[in-house]
């Protein structure tokens, strides 16, 4: 029994209709906080732009937010959202995706050069157009650089989920842990890697399209 | 706040084993080593990819692909290895949380430096280790400072996860509250973890004040 | 005070599928732990192989999180264990035999619940120590134990102490240096000596792939724990209380240890070996 | 015409930036103002276009209050040129300068067209109109910057120190392609620098301002130069200022001596009984080739046999005094060769006939 | 002395920065590089501290190949200034300027001692010493830029475009700094620089480099404003050239009248009979007041009493030629009264007196 391998292949053949609804389950609790995040996070961005003095405040609760242990943040939810629910898993991960991405939209904003947004004023851009056509195109390489970061944590962190029973892959930790059996762990490990690699890879493209006049800058 | 009274005002959460000061104990315990850890390993390496400029692509790429590891994952793994004799399952995932930002931090510090600079310290006769030390950790230190704090808040709040394992730290009261079904028990050990949180941030505000220097965090209230 | 987790079964209106059988979907939820996954995924085959519409809610917590959630209805159907569930329920009973602690349950269940038929297979709760503890102390039952124990440091899940210590002292006067919360990781605690006894399920896998001693309980300390199903009465119509009653009436405890030992060192999956369980047993 | 009436800016801080300013800018014309740091240039300018509003006082845009203008549709006929050019790095050049048509309606293919027009026009390569700012040097980039602010075929043009980030040679290109520009365009452009002589160079008329925002002088530039208002106005605008003045003073009033010119062809003894110390010889073509010196002329054979020195030259009709000046100081007889603007020579201008147009103009300095 | 070799610069990517360079800089002038942008300057000179080493020749430090000296060593014996002056923005000033004197091992007090007495030389306030460079303007951070790099009295000093970042008032103001002290210091200087006003004012010596990093021509500023090499120099040195070069000629030679000097008290009836059309009224300490003239002259009373026209003023002993031009042009009688360092009058320039002077000089341009 010492001799339990690392992978037994067989097993993820034999296991993928299991595991194939787990990541789905693990691809939509991770990226739906994350486009709500963002959704969220734009006007909250914009707003912290807008008034400074808001945005300090909102800063620390966010910072407050992220430094919840998700576990417990789980549980408190269970009562409210039901027991095992995607939703119970994604509230939490929504703020944290905030937490990372409005920060990102306010460094995005405020790294609009001052000269450039003098001149769409000076062209006769009304506010809302200036946002729109100049603001946010300008924001977005640090906005997406903020969106890989909240995507790839999103994605690792809704494996903690599988402790009140919605983890996606990460259920696959549970069981691999109550059976010391090590495939069902390292598959979920790399699918969760896979997955998040994927995701940023895509993000990486995304920015390369989106922003063609930003490459000179690097994407870090 | 009932919760919140149920769980601090109960004297045996004070005392023994399982008191609050021993599960903070070993809390801090768990987060420290790993912190330390990720910044041997990671400032050093961050430090010198910022100043060589060599495997600056491998940083970007590791540092997201080490974000996208499961800590929950990892840690059961290690300890179906290891076992849970001692704290190194642990530290094992969180040192792998750690890591990212305080190596992106450091190496996107250091890089960022303004190359006139750079130029300004090798020109007037320093030597490499000189102008690393001397001008380029100076003016980089408010970012790697921010990476340092930001792995210290993941850290604290993901060694929770350690009590899944059997381990201790105050993930045990948010572990054992789950399974007791004690919401005070819950609730607390989520306080006591955000209140080390804070406090992580605080003291890290604080050694930003005393070590950064002013004419480098001036310039940036500027800007 | 105001403990949300009850306050919420009272109100369960954000509790997902309260009223289950509306739509004819049966919510089977399991405990974390893998016996009981296997057994909620037999219960589940079984039902679909019916026809009835099945939501699968396993691995999820422990008993005080998910009586909640069945008693308001947020899962329908519950693989069980008579004996822990009439402590759960009712802390100060005594019974211990299997009969007897049926009918104490059948009485003390709060009017939404009911158990179905038990099964003959039992999963008892045993104290467990290494080979290498047995061997020293020539330990083979709980009483052998009861001399040593005070050197011994006992662990468990995080409910274990509140249960079980008095219970221990009562029967079998039986009482250790220390309680420890071992949790999932109990049988491990045990294998590195972290604790020198613990509390492990007799059909838990571990015991096997470890290479640990279950103590016999000579004095019924544990009560009998035969495996039924835990429904909302709400939740079940006929169907799927003569599925369940027929899934007990084969289920017995060499055949579970046996399916027990396909998932734990064979690493099967649960769902295949319910699977083909219920089809040698002409069910699925 | 832009009229300003009184018009004082104090900010929130209490700074008072502009203190009781009135001028006119002309229609048509190049008006700059000129100042020290902070004397509020930038405050009146923007102003204009209501990206400030007074604290008093009234701007007119043609006699119309632009307080009562909404701003977006003030400023879309108003184009703006500042110092980093504010290119909007995340669109092409030919989309950058086609921007305000879009805002103003007109279909894509039309505002890029004009877009490209544009471009040609103030002589950028079509090459570059589909790159991105980031891959255009800063001279390239204040071009575009110009073209953008042209798009629309603004009547009044505001530039703010546009050509003040480039390099010396850069930027004087710039100053002429502006000048070029404005002699087909005739724009309404009011032109800040602190640059004093860009202001002398490029305005038609200069506004000096002190520190506080207060107006010291409003002229043309000789003007200006030959006579300063005051202390502040002198010191500002420095050394040279006699010379300076010479660039506003045409040349073509100095008297040309034509006899001085002989071909490469004439035979040496010809040259030498002309009696001149000096002659400017010109090939077939009639282009000055250099001076022969009397003295020096071999024994025999044609001027072309002679040792020549390289002449400074100016054109005629076009140059200033100050060329023609330079010219002579550049030629060893003291004396300059005027050319035409196909660079044939048309004649010699001595030292003398440069003393006597010089006195002429020396006589405007009395004041 | 420093010495270019045959020295080859090529990059990686095969930019040929610097081609087959040799010259001398001389011990103890300003050498300025001047060429247009990417013609190697700044690659040149920063071979000379081996912030690049050269590809192929060789470049000597009083003789010794520099390859041969490790690179610290070597550049803590060379000050080195740069655009944005490069100041560690978390050290106070005063540690910023004592760097290197630490960095030789000197006592904090004594590099702190020094670096304020450099601080006071490069005419900074004191009470900045204890700032940091975030709180200084740009000129301010220039001016720390060069103390630091005199720090520890190096004899040779690199400046790569120093001045170019400030605007044109502080840049003047600079420059005027460098030759002050320069004056007192005699450090062997290399000023890169790719403004050509700036080059021939600083440099003793003048090398124009063209792009691929080849040496056109190496000269002081008059000469090679009077005898530009071939086209591409002249063509860098842009127009302006004959004025220019005047500069660097004394106006000493010219002849002075002082019969034209009239005291305010002289009788207008002793002026009108001198029979000049122009006199130059002076104080009673011999201070210009300005110029009458004859004709203009009211019948009766002093000299006081006429419309004087303001004059222009060159200093006899010290002014260029040009600036003596340049007091003629302003001048209405077209003369130009020359004063002493204490602004006396000692005599006037008459335009005949100052066209022979410049006749001698223009002999030069023959080349
Ligand atoms: N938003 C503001 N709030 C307070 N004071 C201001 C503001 N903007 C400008 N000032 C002050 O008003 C004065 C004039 O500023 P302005 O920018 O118009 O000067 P400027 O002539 O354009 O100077 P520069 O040549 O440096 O561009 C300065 O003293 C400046 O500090
Ligand atoms: N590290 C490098 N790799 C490749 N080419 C380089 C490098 N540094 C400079 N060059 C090229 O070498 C040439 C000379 O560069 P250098 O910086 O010496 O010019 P410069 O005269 O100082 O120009 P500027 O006036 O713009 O500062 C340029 O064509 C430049 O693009
Ligand atoms: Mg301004
Ligand atoms: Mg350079």
């Amino acid at each position: 029994m010492d001799e339990e391998p690392l992978v037994r292949w067989d097993w993820i053949g034999r296991n993928w209709p299991r595991i194939q609804p787990l990541l789905e389950d693990h691809i939509v609790m991770a990226l739906v906080p994350v486009v709500i995040g963002l959704l969220v996070a734009l006007p909250l961005g914009l707003a912290g732009v807008r008034w400074r003095r808001l945005y300090q405040p909102t800063v620390g609760v966010m910072n407050v937010i992220y430094s919840l242990p998700s576990l417990a943040v789980f549980i408190v939810l269970i009562p409210i959202t039901g027991l095992a629910t995607r939703t119970t898993v994604m509230i939490p991960l929504t703020f944290y995706a905030l937490a990372v991405l409005i920060p990102a939209v306010v460094d995005g904003l405020t790294s609009v050069p001052d000269h450039v947004r003098q001149s769409a004023v000076a062209m006769g851009f009304t506010p809302l157009r200036r946002l729109l056509r100049v603001d946010l195109p300008i924001a977005v390489p640090v906005v997406l650089a903020g969106l890989r970061v909240a995507t790839v944590s999103s994605i690792s962190l809704v494996s903690v989920g599988a402790l009140v029973g919605r983890g996606g892959l990460g259920y696959l930790f549970i069981d691999g842990w109550q059976r010391q059996f090590y495939t069902p762990i390292v598959v979920g490990i790399v699918l969760v890697v896979v997955l998040a690699g994927l995701a940023d890879l895509m993000l990486v493209l995304a920015q390369r399209l989106l922003t063609p006049w930003a490459r000179a800058r690097g994407s870090a | 706040m009932n919760w919140l009274i149920d769980f601090f005002g109960d004297p045996a959460n004070w005392s023994g084993p399982e008191g609050i000061p021993v599960r903070l104990l070993e809390h801090l315990e768990f987060a420290g080593l790993s912190l330390l850890l990720a910044m041997l390993i990671a400032i050093p390496l961050g430090l010198w990819i910022g100043h060589t400029g060599r495997g600056a692509l491998l940083v970007v790429l590791s540092a997201n692909a080490a974000r996208a590891l499961p800590t929950l994952g990892l840690l059961v793994l290690i300890v179906l290895f290891m076992g849970v004799g001692t704290i190194v399952p642990v530290l094992i995932p969180l040192v792998a949380l750690a890591v990212p930002p305080i190596l992106v931090n450091t190496y996107e510090g250091i890089r960022g430096v303004d190359p006139d600079l750079r130029d300004a310290a090798y020109g007037m006769g320093l030597r490499g280790g000189q102008v690393l030390g001397r001008v380029l950790v100076p003016v980089a230190l408010p970012l790697i400072l921010l990476g340092l704090r930001l792995a210290a808040i993941q850290v604290v709040a993901t060694a929770t996860v350690a009590a899944y394992v059997g381990l201790g730290g105050l993930g045990r009261y948010i572990i054992d509250g789950l399974a007791t079904k004690n919401y005070p028990s819950t609730i607390g050990g989520a306080v006591l973890v955000a209140l080390l949180a804070l406090l992580v941030q605080f003291a890290f505000v604080l050694a930003q004040r005393v070590t950064v220097s002013p004419g480098v965090s001036g310039r940036q209230d500027i800007r | 005070g105001g403990d949300p987790l009850t306050s919420a079964s009272a109100s369960p209106a954000g509790s997902g599928p309260a009223s289950a059988p509306a739509g004819g979907k049966v919510i089977v939820g399991s405990a974390n732990f893998p016996e009981n996954v296997l057994l909620a995924e037999i219960y589940a085959q079984a039902l679909e192989a019916k026809g009835v519409q099945v939501e699968r809610k396993l691995n999820i917590g422990s008993r005080e999180v998910l009586y909640d959630q069945i008693k308001s209805g947020g899962l329908t159907v519950l693989p069980e264990y008579v004996g822990s569930l009439l402590a759960f329920v009712d802390n100060t009973s005594t019974q211990k035999k299997k009969d007897e602690v049926v009918a104490a349950l059948k009485e003390k269940l709060p009017a939404e619940l009911e158990i179905l038929q038990p099964a003959a297979a039992e999963d008892n709760n045993s104290l467990t120590v290494s080979k290498e503890t047995a061997a020293k102390d020539g330990l083979t039952t709980i009483e052998d134990l009861v001399k040593v124990a005070k050197n011994y440091t006992v662990g468990g899940p995080p409910e274990f102490k509140s249960r079980q210590e008095k219970n221990f002292k009562d029967t079998y006067g039986l009482e250790f240096k220390e309680w420890k919360k071992t949790g999932d990781a109990t049988a491990d605690a045990i294998k590195n000596g972290t604790v020198q006894v613990g509390n492990v399920f007799t059909t838990d896998p571990k015991i096997i792939i470890n290479g640990l001693v279950s103590l016999q309980d000579t004095k019924s300390a544990f009560a009998a724990e035969n495996i039924t199903p835990l429904v909302n009465k709400a939740g079940v119509n006929d169907t799927v209380r003569t599925t369940l009653d027929a899934v007990s009436a084969k289920l017995d405890t060499a055949g579970l240890v046996a399916l027990m030992k396909r998932i734990a060192v064979d690493k099967d999956d649960a769902a295949a070996v319910a699977k083909d369980w219920l089809s040698q047993n002409g069910l699925g | 015409m832009i009229t300003f009436n009184g018009v004082t800016k104090r900010y929130a801080d209490g700074t008072v930036a502009v203190d009781g300013l009135s001028l006119d800018v002309h229609t048509g014309g190049i008006t700059v103002f000129v100042g020290p740091s902070g004397c509020g240039k930038t405050t009146s300018l923007r102003m204009i276009n209501r990206m400030i509003d007074p604290t008093e006082g009234q701007i007119l845009l043609d006699g119309v209050d632009v307080t009562t203008i909404d701003p977006p549709t003030l400023r879309r006929g108003i184009g703006y040129v500042i110092q980093q050019a504010g290119l909007f790095p995340h669109r092409k050049i030919v989309d950058n300068v086609a921007t305000v048509p879009q805002l103003l309606g007109w279909s894509r293919k039309r505002a890029r067209d004009r877009a490209m027009e544009l471009l040609e026009r103030v002589g950028l390569d079509l090459k570059l109109a589909d790159r991105y700012p980031f891959q255009l040097s800063g001279g390239q980039q204040q071009r575009v910057g110009v073209a953008r602010a042209l798009a629309a075929d603004p009547p009044v043009l505001l530039m703010d120190e546009p050509f003040s980030a480039v390099d010396p040679i850069v930027r004087t290109s710039l100053q002429e392609e502006l000048l070029r520009l404005q002699s087909e365009l005739r724009k309404t452009i009011v032109f800040v620098t602190h640059d004093i002589d860009e202001a002398v160079k490029l305005g038609d008329r200069v506004a000096v301002l002190r520190v506080g925002g207060r107006l010291a002088q409003l002229d043309d530039p000789a003007t200006l130069l030959a006579r300063p208002a005051d202390d502040f106005v002198r010191e500002f605008l420095g050394r040279d200022r006699g010379i300076r003045r010479l660039s506003f003073i045409s040349a073509e009033g100095i008297a040309l001596r034509a006899d001085l010119l002989v071909p490469a062809t004439a035979d040496v003894s010809a040259v030498r009984d002309a009696g001149e110390p000096w002659l400017a010889v010109v090939d077939g073509d009639g282009r000055p080739l250099g001076w022969a010196a009397a003295k020096d002329l071999p024994d025999s054979g044609t001027v072309a046999d002679a040792d020549l020195v390289p002449s400074g030259t100016f054109v005629a009709g076009r140059d200033s005094m100050r060329a023609a000046l330079d010219a002579t100081l550049l030629s060893p007889a003291g004396n300059a060769v005027a050319v035409d603007e196909s660079g044939r020579a048309v004649g010699v201008v001595t030292r003398e006939a440069l003393d006597e147009a010089l006195a002429g103009t020396a006589g405007g300095a009395r004041g």
